[in-house]
């Protein structure tokens, strides 16, 4: 399944490469659009397949050997850009799930346990609204406030950041993507959903019949299993979030990356990408289905 | 007199508010029931008749729906408690005659409060076994692994390793085969049989004073039910315990129960010695008596091939009819008493020593 | 529905020849494994065989998971069978495709247990009732149709004022007249019963019950009865077929069923009957089986059975090669045991 | 804090189910209320822009009055970096999203409820290959898949909405197929099968119109809630509505480069509008979604 969906991925937006007119290798030809045998000459020069499904196979051939070719645009080797901002990709990503599921999970919880509340009623509406409002412009509100109100570092430094306070440019984008791009809202939705379904179980009934505590027995359906599941469905889009947040902190990462080739139609750096974010996508159906398995007994049977 | 009773219940009422009907579901209306030290009372009745409801409302596992409770239930261990103590304070009801039409409620404080009467009641002094065992067992954790936890929070046995030795003493209570090897199984691997087993033996590793049965062999397999039967029957004999069989099933409470109570619509109906209600003699009340003659049995059949049954649907709750709620569905209703069955509910009154009947023919 | 036995021995309306349904393990990395081992599917319904007269009553009984509602469900082809043949009046319809058997259907119905699976929750009982009045009749008009739909009412003796309601505005018993009444809009010769008051509460059973009952005189209708409940079997069948585990063990007249019991499997099911309601009779019976256990080759029943255990465990009946069929032993009853009772 | 809950029926008189909507929590109705006034209000703007009721010429510059704040002369809430009247470009901000959003909402319920229904009415062969189609679909990201389609073909709304409501597909066809197995199991599609309902009865009538059409409407809004901040994001990041049509994105994009310099108002005039748009369509999904299920909520 696996190999079938990385594969069916690439393939995809192979495709769309292949589709959009122009000639993605215009760049590598100098610049020139080509037609005819004078393109297929000038591809055979540069031992490229003639036709597109041929280029698609050459590429995977070449990703098999672990080769992910060489940036269009940089003339950098694709793997080794990968590597470096992928690496600060994921701690954006990851570091902002964390702020996501710290935030939401504890709102979720305590929505469930006393929907008539008021507190919590309050609680989850400021998640709606920070939710509600968009990333960047909260991005821009928050480095004004930082540079401009507080004065802890200079604006948009670039690349390295600033020595001092280093850890709070860092740790910024992070929390500023784990509260915004919409995750919040929908997981304190989810959270309070399921603990609710469960506290309604009729082995939850019999563990108040026996006096235990509640949470003992809820957490396992009502909390570990959708945290699971909410971290696999949100893989797919901390990358798309990302690319906003990149962009308002000038954080080099994937999702800059990923727009930058996108505008200039550097198609192995775009594979690369897309077969990373696939891979980090099916990642999390495994940790997902890991979870489930380690708690729930039946599903080794299934 | 003798003994005060372990369990007394009086004018027990537990009214949910419907939202979609906007009014009161009126579940229990009203009961009293006395539980004996030693004995098994059967509470028999259809669904909707409220005999689970209000033994739920007994162990405070209804209260989280809107709701009301109002009552007096009192459970006499070394000393009484009142399991409904301090709970009328934080409702206001309105009534217009005796149907409620308003109640103003702190649902989060009663919660605070009914949990506050039940510490230490609920799963300790009074353990609860249900219907549809599998479902009621939590499927992620051991049966084992449930047992002992029961054992830890209600028994000197804290340390793990002597809770799971009473755990296992408990599994073999109940005659599971393998208890050991039962022991680390979860709800699933197990037939609803054997999970009604390991439901009871984490009831009784609580040691309670009372057990509280609810529908125990509704849904299992024929065969089955006559097992849990037998076993109940015997932890009965042995362990002197103090019992509540809920069940719809007559044949079942004939078997189990010293006394029984026959509830309908929210109301208890009948009550006296197991043997005389459910005997068949024709003498109790009539809603009794058609329960007992629409039984598939043989000897129900009438001539044409058919079975009497009750006519008319189960009783409304909402909207009780005024006097006896039966009346509509009476058979043995006849002209002399007609106007007294509408006008006023006839009294649960006692017609033989420890014989009550609510009913206007047995009344003079 | 007893006293519609007759001297003649009518037609067969339903012939049903070594009946197979096999279900596939679900899959997954155990489901290989398990295919591997040879034992890949679960034969919920194992060569099952019987015919069902016209104006009948045949009822089916067995225990949770003995695979009788499959066999009523195969019947109306509401599944795909693994083998065996299904005859409605001597013509074959396992083999007729969906379309080609939907004609059928008008004359074969299913009552289902579940009493809110013929009711749409977001239709009125009256939509509900016209939707299966303009299937069977779809030439009528608004006024006919409305006509029809009273006549059913007063066929399962409901008021009109439910009309307006929705299903879930219903009692239990209502809710099953809804049901019958929708399934006889179809006018239909067959009607597989599938547990059609195991939901009910006994004053409500008797009322559908005899409520079934003269149905089937008015309408000449012939029931497959589906129940766990044997004494509600007993009354209601003319014929009654054992079922366990896949298979039917017993055949035969109602009466003898009840009265004389070959398999020691429907002994066990009569006596846990009485015995649930009496100590005396329990003591008396002797018939416990034991918890259900995983049956092994040959006689399925063998693991729990007392004449198993009695007898010092003989061979024949755990040889896989030696599964007992069912044998006529006379009366129009059969019994698949190597030592009947 | 004390409930109240009152008898409404008196007690010999005929009592039915009330409707969904009258037995509704009063919060409920309220979120119910709030979403049907946001969506009034775009209809509204659709009439407005149509008259030419506007306060001012959308594109027309007021060099001696960039970036006013509200209630400036005659702009109601400002001006923008140009001078260009916030109000009217609002208004006809609104139309930036509707229509592309609603075409990407109509593809994701057409295409969801065909994959979700092929799946679990078929189930088999249908429900692997749905399954593999969600899988896929789901591990393309989304935002890099609606950047190489920008790339690939023209930086257009709509090309951008059609990718949206494709990739929001998956999500609703699962919802859709636990819909349909739920039912399937409580044998209510068994039911009509065995009475003889043909298949296209069974899915376009029982299943989808009778008891899909909640689950679906309340994915809409959610939906359309996602349209509005997709817009915007990409908005920002050049790809959106371009200027000088107003799209509330491309606003607060203009507007946030002078944010840094302390002037706030050109950029969160169209970000409150967005929070009072999504915030809206969230709560009408909530309180749909309470009413529909009957969710006992306060």
């Amino acid at each position: 399944m696996t190999a079938a969906l990385l594969a069916g991925v690439t393939f995809v937006a192979f495709l769309i490469l292949f589709l959009a007119p122009g000639d993605p290798f215009a760049a590598l030809l100098g610049g020139r659009t080509l037609a005819g045998p004078e393109r297929e000459a000038a591809y055979d020069a540069l031992g490229i397949p003639r036709t597109w499904y041929g280029q698609y196979l050459a590429w995977m051939g070449n990703v098999l050997h672990g080769d992910f070719g060489v940036s269009l645009r940089t003339g950098q080797p694709v793997a080794r850009e990968l590597v470096a901002s992928g690496a600060r990709t994921l701690f954006l990503t990851l570091g902002s799930l964390l702020v996501t599921l710290a935030v939401a999970i504890p709102i979720g919880a305590y929505a469930a346990v006393r929907p008539a509340s008021r507190r919590a009623w309050a609680l989850t509406m400021s998640a709606y609204v920070v939710s509600a409002l968009p990333t960047f412009w909260l991005g821009y509100l928050a480095i004004y406030v930082f540079t401009r109100q507080l004065g802890l570092f200079p604006i948009l430094s670039g690349t390295g950041g600033p020595q001092e306070h280093a850890w709070l440019y860092a740790a910024l984008p992070v929390v500023l993507l784990g509260l915004g791009s919409g995750a919040l809202s929908e997981v304190v939705r989810y959270v309070r959903e399921e603990v609710a379904r469960v506290m309604a179980e009729e082995y939850v009934r019999t563990a108040r019949a026996k006096g235990a505590a509640l949470w003992r027995h809820v957490y396992k359906e009502g909390l570990l299993l959708p945290v699971a599941e909410i971290v696999a469905s949100k893989m797919p889009f901390v990358l798309s979030g990302a690319i906003i947040v990149e962009q308002v902190f000038n954080w080099p990462g994937l999702g800059r990356l990923a727009w930058q080739a996108a505008q200039d139609r550097d198609y192995p750096v775009i594979m690369a990408i897309t077969l990373a974010a696939a891979v980090v996508v099916r990642l999390g159906s495994f940790l997902h289905r890991a979870v489930y398995v380690a708690v729930n007994p039946r599903a080794s049977h299934e | 007199m003798s003994a005060p009773p372990l369990l007394g219940i009086e004018d027990l009422r537990t009214y949910f508010y419907s939202r979609v009907k906007q009014a009161f579901i009126r579940s229990v209306d009203g009961v009293d029931l006395e539980v004996a030290r030693g004995e098994t009372l059967g509470i028999v009745g259809e669904s909707g008749s409220g005999k689970s409801v209000a033994m739920l409302s007994v162990m405070g596992l209804v209260s989280a729906a809107p709701g009301v409770i109002t009552g007096r239930v009192i459970f006499r261990d070394e000393r009484p408690t009142e399991l409904l103590a301090g709970l009328d304070r934080l409702v206001t009801v309105e009534r217009r005659g005796d149907r409620i039409v308003s109640v103003v409620k702190d649902d989060r404080a009663w919660q605070a409060q009914a949990e506050r009467n039940l510490d230490g009641v609920r799963g300790g002094k009074i353990a609860m076994i249900f219907q549809n065992p599998r479902a009621a067992l939590n499927p992620f954790e051991t049966v084992g692994q449930q047992i002992a936890e029961a054992v830890r929070l209600h028994t000197g046995a804290k340390h793990p390793a002597r809770a799971k030795e009473r755990a296992l003493h408990w599994l073999e209570q109940v005659r599971i085969d393998s208890p050991r090897l039962r022991y680390d199984n979860h709800p699933y691997g197990l037939s609803g049989g054997m999970c009604q087993r390991a439901m009871i033996a984490m009831a009784l590793a609580a040691e309670p004073r009372m057990l509280i049965a609810d529908e125990p062999t509704t849904g299992l397999d024929a065969t089955i039910q006559a097992r849990i039967v037998e076993l109940l029957a015997d932890l009965k004999a042995r362990l002197g315990m103090t019992m509540v069989l809920i069940s719809h099933d007559i044949g079942v409470v004939g078997r189990l129960a010293d006394r029984v109570a026959v509830m309908y619509g929210g109301r208890v109906m009948e009550s006296g010695p197991a043997a005389e209600v459910l005997g068949g003699q024709g003498d109790g009340h009539p809603y009794t008596g058609a329960l007992l003659a629409s039984m598939p049995r043989e000897e129900n059949l009438q001539a044409k091939g058919r079975l009497p049954a009750i006519e008319g649907e189960v009783l409304d709750t909402i909207n009780t009819p005024r006097g006896c709620r039966f009346r509509a569905r009476c058979q043995r209703i006849h002209d002399g008493v007609r106007a007294r069955c509408a006008e006023a509910e006839p009294p649960l009154a006692e017609v033989a020593p420890g014989r009550r009947v609510r009913c206007w023919l047995h009344q003079p | 529905m007893l006293a519609a036995s007759a001297l003649t021995v009518p037609e067969p309306i339903l012939e049903v020849v070594d009946l197979r349904k096999h279900f596939a393990q679900r899959r997954g990395l155990l489901a290989g494994l398990a295919r591997a081992a040879g034992t890949g599917t679960i034969p919920a319904v194992d060569g099952v065989s019987f015919e069902l007269r016209e104006h009948e009553t045949l009822g089916l009984v067995g225990e949770s998971g003995c695979g009788k509602t499959t066999t009523g469900k195969a019947i109306l082809k509401l599944m795909p069978v693994t083998g065996g043949e299904i005859r409605y009046r001597g013509a074959e319809i396992t083999r007729l495709s969906a379309a080609q058997f939907r004609p059928l259907r008008r004359e074969l119905q299913m009552i289902f247990q579940d009493l809110d699976a013929a009711l749409n929750p977001r239709m009125r009982i009256e939509s509900i009732l016209r939707e299966a009045v303009a299937l069977r009749d779809p030439g009528l008009d608004a006024a006919a149709e409305r006509t029809r739909v009273y006549e059913l009412l007063e066929l399962v003796n409901l008021k009109k004022n439910k009309l307006a309601n929705f299903p879930a505005e219903l009692s239990g018993g209502e809710k099953r007249r809804v049901g019958i009444a929708r399934v006889l809009a179809m006018r239909p010769k067959l009607i597989v019963a599938d547990e059609p008051t195991s939901a009910l509460d006994v004053s409500i059973q008797a009322q559908v019950i005899n409520l079934l009952r003269d149905l089937q005189a008015r309408l000449g209708l012939s029931y497959l009865f589906i129940s766990h409940d044997l004494q509600l079997v007993e009354l209601v069948s003319h014929r009654v077929a054992v079922m366990y585990l896949g298979r039917i063990v017993e055949i035969g007249p109602a009466e003898r069923i009840a009265r004389a019991p070959r398999h020691p499997y429907t002994a066990a099911l009569w006596s846990s009957l009485v015995e649930k309601r009496s100590r005396e009779a329990a003591a008396g019976a002797g018939w416990s089986v034991f918890d259900f256990e995983r049956p092994t080759g040959g006689c399925r029943f063998a693991p729990r059975c007392p004449v198993y255990a009695a007898r010092g465990r003989p061979r024949e009946c755990t040889d896989p090669a030696s599964t007992p069929g069912l044998t006529p032993t006379g009366e129009g009853h059969a019994v698949a045991c190597h030592f009947p009772l | 804090m004390p409930n109240a809950y009152v008898q409404t029926v008196d007690e010999v008189s005929e009592y039915s189910q009330l409707s969904a909507w009258r037995s509704a929590g009063g919060i409920d109705r309220l979120y119910v209320g709030y979403g049907a006034t946001v969506a009034a209000i775009v209809v509204l703007s659709y009439i407005l822009g149509a008259l030419k009721w506007l306060p001012h010429d959308p594109e027309a510059m007021d060099l001696g009055a960039m970036m006013a704040g509200p209630f400036t002369g005659s702009y109601l809430l400002g001006t923008d970096f140009l001078g260009r009247d916030l109000a009217t470009r609002l208004i006809l901000g609104i139309q930036a999203y509707f229509l592309p959003g609603l075409a990407a909402i109509a593809i994701a319920l057409v295409l969801g409820s065909g994959l979700g229904v092929a799946a679990g009415y078929r189930g088999g062969r249908a429900d692997a290959a749905v399954t593999y189609l969600a899988g896929l679909i789901d591990a393309l990201p989304r935002l890099v898949l609606m950047l190489l389609v920008i790339a690939a073909f023209k930086p257009q709304i709509y090309t951008i909405m059609i990718v949206f409501g494709i990739t929001t597909a998956p999500a609703i066809a699962t919802m859709v197929r636990g819909k349909v197995l739920m039912l399937k199991s409580r044998n209510f599609i068994e039911s009509a099968v065995a009475l003889g309902l043909s298949p296209r009865t069974i899915i376009l009538k029982h299943i989808l119109w009778y008891n899909c059409r909640a689950l679906l409407l309340i994915q809409a809004t959610i939906g359309m809630a996602e349209a509005v901040l997709l817009e915007t994001s990409l908005s920002y990041l050049g790809f959106g509505v371009q200027e000088p049509t107003p799209s509330w994105g491309n606003m607060i994009q203009a507007g946030a480069n002078y944010l840094l310099q302390g002037n706030f108002w050109s950029s969160t005039a169209p970000a409150l509008a967005i929070l009072a748009t999504v915030l809206g369509f969230h709560l009408l999904g909530d309180g749909l979604n309470n009413i529909f299920e009957g969710k006992r909520q306060r």
